[in-house]
């Protein structure tokens, strides 16, 4: 019994601390497919491509990895700048269909992850730092040991750092209102004088940005590889769609239920379920409730 | 009037907490040019949905054509003989405007059981709407009042015993207004019962032999247009709205 | 043997404390690894977040043995006995021309900043070798007709970089030749320490074996 | 003529036996099965995506479906290819079905999530099912002794094919010829125009008599019907099978872009697509870096929809119907 507490106990803290590296990486995808509604399937490997110039400037100037990740923040800002001016001119001007964007970033997906491997090669990089491979162990009693890995515990920090200044940033001042009412009224801002594409531009290189520090956030807490982006482009969306489209802190909240669900199956049943009961909890999700937990408006309209 | 074309009794609708239609029951007549008003948000759109069935009211019961179309879905209806057209037009964009109405014709007049020259037929209408020459343009080529006769045409392929024709005439000019409502008047000597939701007071008053009033989801007038212009609540209800 | 414990996991795991912290629930005397790259790490440093009293952690696990992964991940390999192909242990010297080719891949790794594995111990010397071993049975067959350099290579035995091969009835070499290391004394993170002899001694097979198994806690710190 | 396109379709299936016959390097075959593979999955993911205007993000899923009925089947009873592909057909369909009926009130992105969400969830399940090879996966032999007409159809000396890979291009070529001829028939008819009108406004056609649900399950049926059946050879064509291999996101981008860039709107947009893509693939990936073909997809797919966004086919009317003014 005392083992089953025992497991049950590190398989929430983990499952806590991985929801919110969790929500390092969904955060911009959030942003950017949540409430601009552009469908930027290429966020998962543009976060690989931050994992992998915190590598770079880990491993030639020994910069500790989150502060690469804030150095490559501006740099996924102008990015994500000049992606949304193509983007709008060729797609959303014209009121393209969805399909031909989304085809976009799909191909953008493959032309960034080619490029990593072309300029890296294919093997997997880690980053040093002091606290990788550390851990601070809590004792409780005769049995029970929660032992939280720093690596872990530096990228939840982070990340709730990071996720909370962007939820009050865009719940608190005028731009955020403005990002939040440029999805549902664009009429609106206009008459108020606000120009919504630049509002849009500004918001899609905002939820870009986070790649740089998300990245970093990636590759202090796995080893990385150019084609990695792949296998988390259906878990940062499920966690997005289950959050509720446009809603930040629903994103916050699902990442964590993802990551507790993620761990508490690892521990129970093997990690190789994760994916299948965060994915069902998605479909079933989408199937009764397609306007996500947290959502507000309905999302199959 | 028991032998009513459409029967709504007392269906109410919720989303959420909210109400958008709460209670209201009506009957519309054979042949008849009836109109609904109402202002923003009164639930006139709610009310023609659950009539063409893209929302089910959770409560009461609609009846046409002496059947209970309740449960069905909306191309059912449309197969029963209800059809309309959309405020915002949806036109088919991938195909050309005689396409658009060919769609109607093979899914609801085939189904029917008719054997007819679609092609020809989609012709006529274009015609009694004066725009033949644009048959096999895209839609895409289409300016407003040619998009929101599109609507009505797609709507008349469907051959309806009821048609729905939603704003049609929204930020049409006086010309253009007056055009779409010859082309009303003249569906409804060939015997097709119109619904017409509008905005335009002078348009729903010239063509309406009868009009509702909708308010907060509420039935608030029913009566003749002189009627309505005199009806205080109607005033209020709309006066309220300018305020807001 | 008894198995007190056994799980798959997923590529896209990110941790692997839950699991291992699951399999030292059922305190096991030794822990079978067999990885991908991605879990190789993940399971290292859930080694060393967490901890084992396992006496012997490793097996197959894939990843250890690159360049990039080695250093990157460093002091937190000691202890782990795993598979390898091709160590800088003295013994490995016996086989004619492989430290010369090695040395000549590293200078052309080096010289033309090629984006592949900068020690090339692990797979350069078996690459090397398929091709010896094709090369010489064209030259001694003497044409390309496959069923005749098939049975060629199937009947004899060939001397080539990683030593005399000669294939057995299923395909597989007639004498297993595959290397178990132990990782040990590995204190930092550079690279070259991988190219010198002692930081993956040779358990098996014997008669190249460099050194004995240690318990897997008895090499850490 | 009436049967113009019938009677072609069969002279290129005895065109595709007569290069069996012909050609003796087992290798074209190699690499024209997968051409022909990934030409019946554009064609099958065009069906329910370009007509329909349903993303399916998850066609790796189906095909997978087929290639695993394959396996379970070979496991069980042994039977031949050609009925390991009918078997692959049917159960991929019955996916199609179930994914209809489970995301029917879904549409646009939240559709394309749901084919992903639910090709990962297969893929997670398969990997537990040791009977099939698990995550570990599955080596399949080419059977000694062959077939539905026994031991004539692959056999080096007395065979109709002389070895496996001529008899895999043959069945794939069979397939995609079949598999385009139903999606043409399909453009031209009732189901084509209502999926048509449904991708141009869903409520609009529903409101016009189209029975929409109805045409979306067909669509999502035999759209994942013919991506079964274009999956079930694909563990006797690598003679090895892993969940990882089997359930690739590429096969899903090569399904979406072939389409894209032959131009989505008619029959031919796909077949184009797969040729020209799948041809660029195989050739980089062979003669010049592997790495490069996902490149090429790439880069082909943002070029495609910036400058041509009706594809090839599109762009072609466009000039013409341009030389005409």
């Amino acid at each position: 019994m005392a083992i089953f507490i025992d497991l049950l106990l590190n398989a929430l803290v983990i499952g806590v601390l991985l929801g919110g590296f969790y929500a390092a990486l969904s955060i911009g995808l959030s942003i950017t497919f949540g409430l601009l509604d552009v469908v930027n399937i290429a966020h998962p490997t543009m976060l690989v491509l931050g994992a992998f110039i915190a590598f770079l400037l880990n491993s030639t100037w020994g910069i500790d990895p989150v502060l690469a990740g804030i150095i490559s923040t501006p740099f996924f800002f102008v990015l994500g700048w000049l992606i949304y001016q193509v983007y709008y001119n060729v797609f959303e001007k014209s009121g393209a269909e969805s399909l031909r964007g989304l085809a976009f970033f799909f191909g953008l997906l493959f032309i960034i992850e080619v490029g990593l491997i072309i300029q890296f090669g294919v093997d997997h990089r880690l980053v040093e730092a002091p606290y990788i491979g550390q851990s601070w162990n809590i004792v409780i009693g005769e049995e029970i040991d929660v032992a939280i890995p720093f690596r872990l515990l530096v990228a939840f920090v982070v990340a709730a750092i990071a996720t909370l200044a962007i939820h009050a940033y865009l719940t608190k001042t005028f731009f955020g209102r403005a990002v939040r009412a440029v999805a549902q009224d664009m009429m609106a801002l206009r008459l108020m004088g606000v120009d919504p594409i630049r509002v849009k531009r500004i918001a899609f290189a905002m939820g870009v940005a986070t790649a740089g520090i998300g990245g970093a956030l990636m590759i202090i807490v796995l080893p990385i590889e150019p084609s990695l982006g792949r296998l988390y482009l259906g878990n940062v969306f499920a966690i997005v769609v289950l959050g509720g489209l446009g809603s930040i802190s629903g994103t916050l909240l699902a990442a964590v239920i993802i990551g507790i669900a993620e761990s508490i199956v690892a521990t129970f049943f093997g990690p190789s379920w994760a994916p299948a009961v965060s994915f069902g909890i998605l479909l079933a999700v989408l199937a009764f409730r397609p306007e996500g937990l947290f959502g507000k408006t309905a999302g199959a309209h | 009037m028991s032998d009513a074309l459409l029967k709504i009794d007392s269906i109410s609708k919720h989303f959420g907490g909210f109400t958008a239609l709460s209670n209201v029951t009506t009957e519309v007549a054979p042949g008849e040019r009836f109109g609904l008003i109402g202002p923003n948000g009164s639930g006139k759109t709610t009310m023609i949905n659950c009539v063409s069935g893209l929302l089910r009211n959770e409560e009461g019961k609609i009846i046409f054509d002496g059947k209970d179309v309740t449960d069905l879905k909306p191309h059912k209806r449309t197969g029963a003989g209800i059809a309309r057209s959309f405020q915002i037009p949806r036109p088919f964009h991938t195909m050309t405007v005689i396409e658009n109405l060919m769609i109607p014709a093979e899914f609801v007049g085939h189904h029917r059981g008719e054997k007819g020259d679609d092609r020809a037929e989609a012709m006529e209408i274009l015609e009694t709407m004066g725009m033949a020459e644009k048959a096999d343009d895209t839609t895409l080529d289409l300016t407003q009042i040619e998009l929101r006769k599109l609507e009505l045409a797609r709507a008349m392929a469907a051959k309806p015993k009821l048609l729905i024709s939603d704003e049609a005439m929204a930020g049409l000019t006086g010309q253009e207004v007056d055009e779409v409502i010859d082309i009303l008047f003249k569906m409804n000597e060939r015997g097709i019962t119109i619904i017409m939701i509008e905005h335009i007071m002078r348009a729903v008053m010239r063509f309406s032999q009868r009009i509702i009033c909708l308010d907060a989801g509420q039935l608030i007038a029913e009566g003749t247009p002189e009627e309505i212009v005199k009806n205080k609540d109607v005033e209020r209800a709309y006066l309220g709205s300018t305020d807001g | 043997m008894e198995i007190v414990y056994e799980q798959n996991y997923n590529p896209k795991t990110a941790d692997f404390t839950p699991i291992l912290r699951a399999a030292n629930a059922k305190k096991p005397d030794a822990i079978y690894i067999a990885s991908y790259p991605n879990g190789s790490a993940g399971l290292v440093r859930a080694l060393a977040e967490v901890g084992t009293d396992a006496k012997a952690v490793g097996g197959g696990m894939v990843g250890l043995q690159f360049a990039g992964l080695m250093a990157g991940l460093g002091p937190m390999l000691n202890g782990i006995a795993n598979y390898d192909f091709f160590v800088p242990e003295p013994t490995m010297n016996l086989y004619p021309g492989a430290s010369a080719l090695i040395d000549r891949y590293q200078s052309k790794v080096k010289a033309e900043n090629l984006k592949v594995d900068a020690l090339g111990y692990y797979l350069v010397p078996w690459a090397y070798a398929n091709l010896d071993i094709l090369g010489q049975a064209v030259e001694a067959v003497g044409s390309l007709d496959q069923v005749a350099i098939g049975k060629y290579i199937r009947d004899n035995e060939f001397t080539s970089v990683v030593g005399k091969i000669k294939f057995g009835k299923n395909g597989e070499w007639e004498r297993p030749r595959t290397l178990v290391v132990q990782y040990q004394g590995i204190t930092n993170n550079d690279l070259q320490q991988f190219a010198t002899p002692g930081t993956r001694k040779i358990l098996l097979p014997a008669d190249i074996s460099t050194g004995d198994i240690q318990s897997f806690n008895s090499l850490r710190k | 003529m009436k049967y113009t396109f019938e009677i072609i379709c069969m002279l290129l299936i005895v065109g595709l036996f007569v290069l069996t016959q012909v050609v003796g390097n087992q290798f074209y075959f190699f690499i024209g099965f997968v051409i022909l593979q990934y030409m019946v999955m554009a064609t099958a993911w065009n069906i329910l995506g370009g007509y329909g205007g349903y993303v399916n993000f998850g066609s790796a899923g189906f095909l997978a479906t087929g290639a695993y009925t394959a396996v379970a089947l070979i496991n069980f009873l042994d039977v031949g290819l050609v009925e390991q592909m009918v078997a692959g057909g049917i159960f991929a369909g019955l996916l199609g079905l179930a994914t209809g009926y489970l995301t029917l009130r879904l549409r646009g992105v939240y559709f394309a999530i749901a084919t992903l969400a639910l090709a990962i969830i297969l893929e997670t399940v398969v990997a537990h099912w040791d009977y099939v090879g698990g995550a570990a996966g599955t080596s399949i032999l080419p059977k000694r002794k062959p077939e539905l007409l026994g031991e004539l159809i692959v056999d080096r000396k007395a065979g109709i094919f002389a070895n496996y890979k001529e008899y895999l291009f043959f069945l794939m070529g069979t397939v995609a010829i079949i598999s385009v001829w139903v999606a043409r028939y399909i453009e031209n008819s009732k189901l084509g125009r209502g999926l048509n009108a449904i991708k141009d406004s869903e409520e609009a056609a529903e409101c016009m008599g189209v029975p929409t649900l109805r045409l979306k399950l067909i669509a999502t049926t035999i759209s994942g019907a013919m991506m079964g059946v274009a999956g079930a050879p694909l563990a006797s064509y690598l003679t090895f099978i892993d969940p990882l291999s089997a359930f690739n996101l590429e096969y899903a981008i090569n399904a979406i872009a072939m389409p894209m860039i032959g131009g989505t709107v008619s029959w031919a947009g796909p077949v184009i697509g797969a040729l020209l893509l799948g041809t660029a693939q195989q050739v980089s990936s062979l003669w010049i870096q592997s790495e490069l073909n996902l490149l090429i997809v790439g880069v082909v797919l943002v070029v495609f929809v910036i400058i041509a966004p009706e594809g090839i086919i599109g762009w072609f009317r466009k000039s013409r119907q341009g030389s005409r003014r």
